[in-house]
């Protein structure tokens, strides 16, 4: 059975993705790219990795078709034929291909419980982490304290990208820019809004559940922080930009983005000041176990605010470029 | 035998393929940007599966079981899958800079209009 | 006063004229004193290591270490001195025809031409005392780049593109090569101090030394041996001065200098002998001699025959070095010392009949002897010097190093330089012998003013012109350098 | 305080950067940047003399020890490379405010610091672990605040500069992915000293190879060697000044700093040297780029473009010092890394200086330099020479190890190609001065003759300039160090 799915997941991304690359539609390859996203996600899910798959579901289909999309409507959905480096790129891929391919060949089997990733350093994690760190997820564990630093770098790259856009398409002039009518806050889509004001709540509540129950099951800061914007999303996306504005104001989620590093960054230091090692929370509180457990916490925090800020000024960014675009159709 | 060991691996191999062909070949730069989120992604999709453990679950400690999916790949392709999105959300934003620029997201006009044909 | 603080003087003698000339701008005189000034002081300053480099005395100046073992310092030995003492004294006399020169052709940046001059003589002296191969070169490379301006000094298209020619075969050549084989020497031997009687350890392989001396023959462009001489007429496109000192004295004698402290302090004369690679390049230096003076020939440009001549000229102290015996390095010396005198008083004199007659190719000269009969006759004179006859010193180098030629038992090279004698005399003597007795057919006006250069250069020509003379006569003040220094 | 040296290199600068973010005044935000980059470096000279006196230092973030958490490990590499990153970013950012402010509109100028930051904590990063992992999350710090950085040059090509290295980038750190998956799956570690332990016992299967393959495929691709190089002059030429006189220090260094760190740390120079033709691979191709580089940069007419051509040119040098594989070649490698970085940091600060006057820096618009800006010219010429390999400056010091490296190893023809490839330099090189010194004004720009650079741009780049200069005639420090490193990196210690 479980062969069966993973076998039928991989021949649909394989179909996924070959079409991706064979349509001209813009439109039809950014859909099939949240579809790809999905699949993966389905995939991950099949192999066990659930904190994966939560996070793919949430970036490869939902952020980045919305985003890609947002791009399109500025952009057309057109694409022109261009054969011309068609050689070298089938070049390239057949060297690069045939490389990977013999390189699986003295790969350890695919699943076997004796391979060499699953002996060495792993097995630590899974035996003795309830007992250092006190927490049933592995990955929460392993994430947050084992190789937190690369968390600290997961984060600091995701600000990072905010603060890039942010210098690309959000600091244009210094002169105010106009407000920003969304084309759905219209009074005629009442439906919308009273399902909208229906269901953000839930969604907020669902992404602090999720904030806060990283620990136990699935979830943490990022898909916490993702689903934390997308409530913020969807009202803009119903009232129009400027409501939500009225709600948050721009600077403040800006602030807040550096916030969430800043949070992440001095629960490190805490840790020399507690006299260990950056990022070691096991002197934070009375034992080490409740240590672990109270930086953990406070780093997955830092995660979530700069996770749902940044998604948030990117979201805005894109769609304050989109609604001028409209305005003015070729701005060149 | 081979097979079914392998063929995950050779599955992931014909998509990141697939995904570097269309960032080579393809001349609009948004397809381009698909065609690296296709090729990054694919590499997930091997680490998952360099993961896996044959008959082992989520890596959620409890009592039902003892065999656990590997934890580690997983944690490493979290960090992985945000990277991508902000790769992605930093492309498309110079993506919508360079239409505002050039009047077009095709590479062929984009050399054009810099007369480096 | 200190003998090392003799040593410091001349080599910062030359950088306080530069900058005192570049800060003297635009007033003339005050630019011309300074540089007069600094040209005395320099040659007293160098005549009075005279004593001390004779009687062995160590005199050496450490600056500063680069590298483990490659440090910038200086030591006056008796060949350097020599070198050093040439090329000080002829700035004197050049600085005083080049004011001359430069009043009497009204030339743009002045200061500029001044104040690299200076320079470049301070080049020389750190070349003339360098105590090793990485001082040597690290000179060696600035007189390139401090004399590029001065030979482009014109600023028209043409002087750039010789200056082009100029600055990319010298800067190619020694780095191209010379560094490689002073990195070579500095793997092989672990020094590059010069030493007399060589620094490479015996059981070193003949073929790398070959590849090493080949390098080096090569790498040192500016001894301008063929097929790397082309710079030389190339820098024929600067003023006279400049081709005077730099192309005649500075510049050139580098080289060779180099070749020779090479041959003798790097190499060791029984090493050198040992190698087979030097039969090679002594036909080579013999063949660059013969070609030289048969392309000088057919020259009808005057500083572009001088040019070629020199190139003719410099072979003769490279296959003096390469000859390996005393008498044959002796000869080179000596030559330096000749072939400087004599070609600047010829670059003197071409230089002066542009400047009064406006001439520049040789077919113009008809019966100018009455016109400038003084500089005419420095020319006649200087000729002989270069060519080694009585009654000039150039007699004695180019006894020396037939000598040594024999000494070596090098029979064709024997038979070659009395040819190429020979042929000095065709390219040379013709000249003044064309001014004073013109040819059948020209006809010259009855009555011709006397019209000599400006009185500076005149004096700067007769100066070197008896300095021709005097050194058949008093040849011992180089030659008591050169048996010290062997 | 001192045992968290290492760490405090990193986190310094990284956690100052969403503090720089906050505090929104630029000129604030610009004085926070250079004292954090000073504090950066001061740590970086303290971890130097450090290693220097007591070895290796490890530091096990989280308290976590390797190879179950990431480790901070710094030997003399690291320390050198730190040494040298921090100290050139501490010259540049202290000469950024004015030609920021003349390039940048005002309300970009937080951001720009910020992300300077960031990309600075990036590169320290990259090379302070000692976890395969851990690296490429830095390199993609450093390299999503590299596209935005470039991208924020005035001409409209700096965007699509930008996207290109982007996509080329991320293809780069793609593969190195890969290959870091390769690599945890054929030993299950992510450490790179765990790595270097447990990779002989499977070197000879193909995976190991593949995974080999692909880091070098990727981490050339950061490096810009050729033929790789092609993302490199247009991002150096389109980026703005500043950008661009930190990246070519900084940011090919550590991509190179990367390279070594593979090849001879983790997969260890035996396996490095037996599994591809790695010496002659790297010996062509860097003499490939020092011909194919110079020859382009000698045509070009934009100085900032010939620069960049140039650096494609330097790093071939310092491939071939690594291709050498003696002891030797890899110091002249690890020499030129340092004695490049002073000297190309200098140039570009110097063109920002003549773009801050001028508007733009092509040879036609250098014309006569020497007299209206004879400071800037003369930290041109000087940076020039250096570039050139002359004597007396810190370019000769290193052209000088890699021609006694390769004689010292049988590589006569290489010494001969390596000048040669010098000789080029000089063309060009000449070129600037002549433009500078000897060529008149264009007519018509003399009416407006541009006065000296600010002296905010004109002290650090001298200060740059005297290093050179400096670092031509005194090298203890930066002989010593690189001999250590790499004695060490060759077999001197385990």
């Amino acid at each position: 059975m479980e062969l069966i799915l993973d076998i039928a997941l991989l021949s649909l991304l394989l179909v996924t993705a070959v079409y991706i690359a064979w349509t001209r539609d813009l439109f039809a390859a950014v859909i099939l790219a949240g579809i790809y996203g999905l699949l993966s996600a389905s995939f991950f899910m099949s192999m066990g990795a659930v904190d994966v798959a939560f996070t793919e579901a949430a970036v490869g289909a939902g952020i980045s078709p919305l985003l890609m999309l947002s791009t399109l409507a500025i952009c057309g959905r057109a694409q022109r034929a261009n054969p011309q480096r068609a050689l070298l790129a089938l070049l390239t891929v057949g060297v690069v291909g045939a490389l990977l391919i013999t390189a699986t060949l003295e790969m350890p089997a695919f699943g076997s419980p004796d391979a060499p990733a699953h002996l060495h350093v792993a097995p630590r994690y899974i035996a003795d982490s309830m007992r250092e760190i006190g927490i049933p997820n592995v990955v929460t564990s392993v994430l947050a304290s084992y190789r937190a630093f690369d968390t600290l770098g997961e984060v600091v790259v995701i600000f990072t990208a905010g603060l890039g856009v942010l210098s690309l398409l959000g600091l244009r002039g210094d002169v105010r820019e106009e407000p920003i009518h969304s084309p759905m806050a219209e009074p005629s889509h009442l439906v919308l809004r009273v399902v909208g004001k229906v269901l953000i709540p839930p969604i907020l509540l669902f992404a602090l559940y999720v904030q806060f129950h990283g620990e136990y099951g699935p979830g943490g800061g990022f898909q916490a922080g993702v689903i934390f914007a997308v409530g913020f999303i969807l009202y803009s996306l119903v009232f129009g930009l400027e409501a939500v504005e009225k709600i948050v104001n721009r600077a403040l989620v800006q602030a807040l983005a550096a916030v969430g590093v800043l949070i992440y960054g001095t629960v490190g230091l805490l840790g020399i000041v507690s006299g260990r090692n950056y990022l070691d929370y096991s002197g934070l509180a009375g034992d080490s176990v409740a240590g672990q457990h109270l930086g953990i916490i406070a780093i997955e925090l830092g995660v979530g605010i700069t996770v749902a800020s940044v998604m948030m000024i990117v979201f805005f960014v894109f769609s304050a470029q989109l609604a001028r675009g409209r305005a003015v159709p070729h701005a060149s | 035998m081979l097979l079914s060991a392998l063929y995950n691996y050779w599955v992931v191999i014909l998509l990141m393929m697939t995904g570097l062909y269309m960032v080579i070949a393809q001349g609009n730069l948004i397809k381009k940007v698909i065609g690296l989120n296709i090729f990054q992604t694919s590499v997930f999709i091997f680490y998952i599966s360099v993961g896996k453990v044959a008959g082992g679950s989520a890596p959620i400690l409890s009592q039902l079981t003892t065999v656990y999916s590997n934890p580690l790949p997983h944690v490493l392709i979290l960090t992985a899958i945000v990277v991508g999105i902000a790769t992605t959300a930093l492309a498309l934003a110079l993506i919508l800079r360079i239409r505002q620029a050039y009047g077009s997201v095709e590479e062929q006009d984009i050399l054009a209009g810099d007369g480096q044909c | 006063m200190e003998t090392s603080a003799l040593l410091g003087l001349a080599l910062g003698l030359p950088v306080l004229a530069f900058a005192g000339v570049l800060m003297a701008d635009q007033r003339q005189n005050l630019r011309e004193a300074i540089s007069l000034l600094c040209g005395g002081l320099l040659l007293w300053t160098v005549a009075n290591l005279y004593q001390p480099a004779l009687q062995g005395e160590s005199v050496s100046l450490a600056w500063l270490q680069v590298m483990p073992g490659i440090e910038l310092a200086f030591r006056v030995e008796p060949l350097g001195l020599l070198f050093a003492l040439v090329a000080s004294f002829l700035w004197i006399v050049t600085t005083l025809y080049a004011i001359g020169y430069m009043r009497g052709h009204n030339e743009a940046n002045q200061t500029r031409f001044f104040a690299l001059f200076a320079l470049s003589i301070g080049c020389v002296m750190g070349i003339a005392f360098a105590e090793n191969l990485f001082t040597l070169f690290v000179f060696y490379e600035v007189l390139t780049l401090a004399t590029y301006p001065l030979v482009t000094h014109a600023g028209t298209e043409k002087a750039r593109a010789g200056g082009r020619t100029y600055l990319m075969i010298l800067l190619g050549t020694s780095v191209g090569f010379f560094l490689v084989a002073i990195a070579g020497t500095w793997l092989l031997a672990g020094t590059l101090s010069f030493t007399p009687g060589g620094v490479f350890p015996t059981e070193t392989a003949p073929a790398v030394l070959s590849l090493l001396l080949v390098l080096y023959v090569f790498g040192v462009g500016k001894a301008a041996i063929m097929p790397f001489h082309r710079w030389l007429p190339a820098a024929m496109v600067a003023p006279t001065p400049v081709s005077a000192l730099l192309h005649a004295v500075a510049v050139v004698k580098a080289g060779v200098f180099v070749i020779l402290k090479v041959c003798l302090m790097i190499f060791g004369l029984e090493t050198l002998k040992a190698i087979p690679a030097t039969t090679w390049l002594l036909y080579l230096a013999a063949i660059s001699i013969l070609l030289a003076s048969l392309v000088a020939l057919r020259q009808d440009n005057l500083k572009a025959r001088l040019a070629y001549s020199t190139i003719s000229q410099l072979g003769y102290i490279t296959l003096g070095a390469l000859l390996a015996t005393s008498a044959g390095i002796a000869g080179g010396a000596m030559h330096i010392v000749m072939h400087a005198f004599g070609k600047i008083t010829l670059f003197f004199c071409a230089g002066a009949i542009l400047v009064a007659a406006h001439k520049t190719e040789i077919s113009q000269l008809d019966g100018l002897g009455r016109q400038m009969p003084v500089t005419m006759s420095a020319f006649f004179v200087a000729s002989l010097c270069i060519i080694g006859v009585p009654p000039t010193g150039g007699t004695w180098s180019k006894w020396f190093l037939l000598l040594g030629t024999v000494e070596a038992e090098q029979w064709s090279l024997v038979v070659l330089l009395m040819l190429s004698s020979l042929l000095s005399i065709a390219y040379l003597l013709p000249i003044p012998l064309r001014a004073f007795f013109p040819r059948n057919g020209t006809t010259v006006p009855g009555k011709v003013m006397v019209r000599e250069a400006p009185w500076p250069s005149m004096v700067a020509i007769a100066v070197t012109a008896i300095g021709c003379v005097l050194l058949l006569a008093y040849p011992t003040i180089f030659s008591r350098l050169i048996h010290a220094g062997i | 305080m001192l045992t968290h040296l290492p760490i405090l290199q990193v986190i310094l600068p990284l956690v100052a950067a969403p503090s720089c973010m906050i505090l929104q005044r630029s000129r604030l935000s610009w004085l926070f940047t250079v004292l954090v980059s000073l504090a950066a470096f001061v740590v970086s000279a303290l971890l130097l003399q450090q290693v220097m006196a007591e070895g290796v230092i490890r530091y096990s973030l989280g308290g976590w020890d390797a190879p179950w958490g990431i480790e901070y490990r710094i030997d003399a590499l690291n320390a050198w490379v730190l040494f040298i990153v921090t100290a050139v970013s501490t010259a540049v950012i202290a000469a950024a405010r004015t030609s920021i402010e003349a390039e940048l509109g005002a309300s970009r100028q937080t951001v720009f610091y910020t992300l300077y930051l960031l990309c600075f904590a990036g590169l320290l990063g990259i090379v302070a672990t000692g976890d395969v992992f851990n690296v490429f999350v830095f390199l993609e710090i450093s390299s999503l605040s590299t596209y935005a950085l470039i991208a924020m040059g005035r001409d409209r090509r700096a965007l699509w500069s930008a996207f290109q290295y982007l996509v080329l980038g991320t293809i780069g750190a793609t593969f190195i992915l890969i290959g870091i998956g390769f690599l945890y799956m054929m030993t299950g570690t992510l450490n790179m000293l765990d790595l270097a332990e447990r990779l002989p016992a499977v070197e000879s299967s193909t995976a190991v190879l593949a995974a080999f393959a692909f880091i070098l495929v990727g981490i050339c691709l950061k490096l810009a060697l050729f033929p790789l190089h092609l993302w490199l002059p247009n991002a150096y030429s389109n980026a703005p000044s500043i950008v661009t006189a930190f990246l070519a220090a900084t940011a090919t260094k550590v991509a190179l700093y990367l390279l070594v760190r593979f090849t001879v740390t983790v997969f260890g120079i035996d396996f490095s040297l037996s599994a591809l033709p790695l010496q002659s691979l790297f010996i062509l191709l860097g003499l490939a780029g020092v011909f194919v580089g110079s020859a382009v940069a000698i045509y070009q007419s934009n100085i900032k473009r010939m620069l960049a051509y140039s650096s494609v040119a330097q790093i071939g040098y310092m491939i071939i010092g690594i291709g050498i594989s003696t002891v030797v070649g890899l110091q002249a490698t690890l020499l030129h890394l340092f004695n490049h970085a002073l000297m190309k940091a200098a140039l570009f600060l110097a063109l920002a200086g003549v773009a801050y006057r001028i508007g733009g820096c092509s040879l036609e618009q250098i014309r006569g330099l020497g007299r209206s800006m004879p400071w800037t010219m003369g930290a041109i010429a000087i940076g020039g020479a250096s570039l050139v390999g002359m004597p007396l400056t810190a370019g000769f010091i290193s052209k000088w190890y890699l021609i006694a490296a390769s004689i010292d190893s049988g590589f006569w023809p290489l010494a001969l190609l390596i000048v040669a490839g010098s000789l080029l330099s000089a063309v060009y090189v000449w070129r600037l001065v002549e433009a500078g010194y000897l060529r008149e004004p264009q007519s018509g720009q003399l009416a407006a003759e541009p006065g000296e650079a600010p002296l905010g741009l004109l002290i650090p780049t001298w200060i740059l300039v005297l290093a050179n200069l400096y670092f031509g005639v005194e090298t203890s420090l930066p002989v010593s160090v690189t001999e250590m490193a790499a004695t060490y990196l060759l077999g001197g210690a385990p």
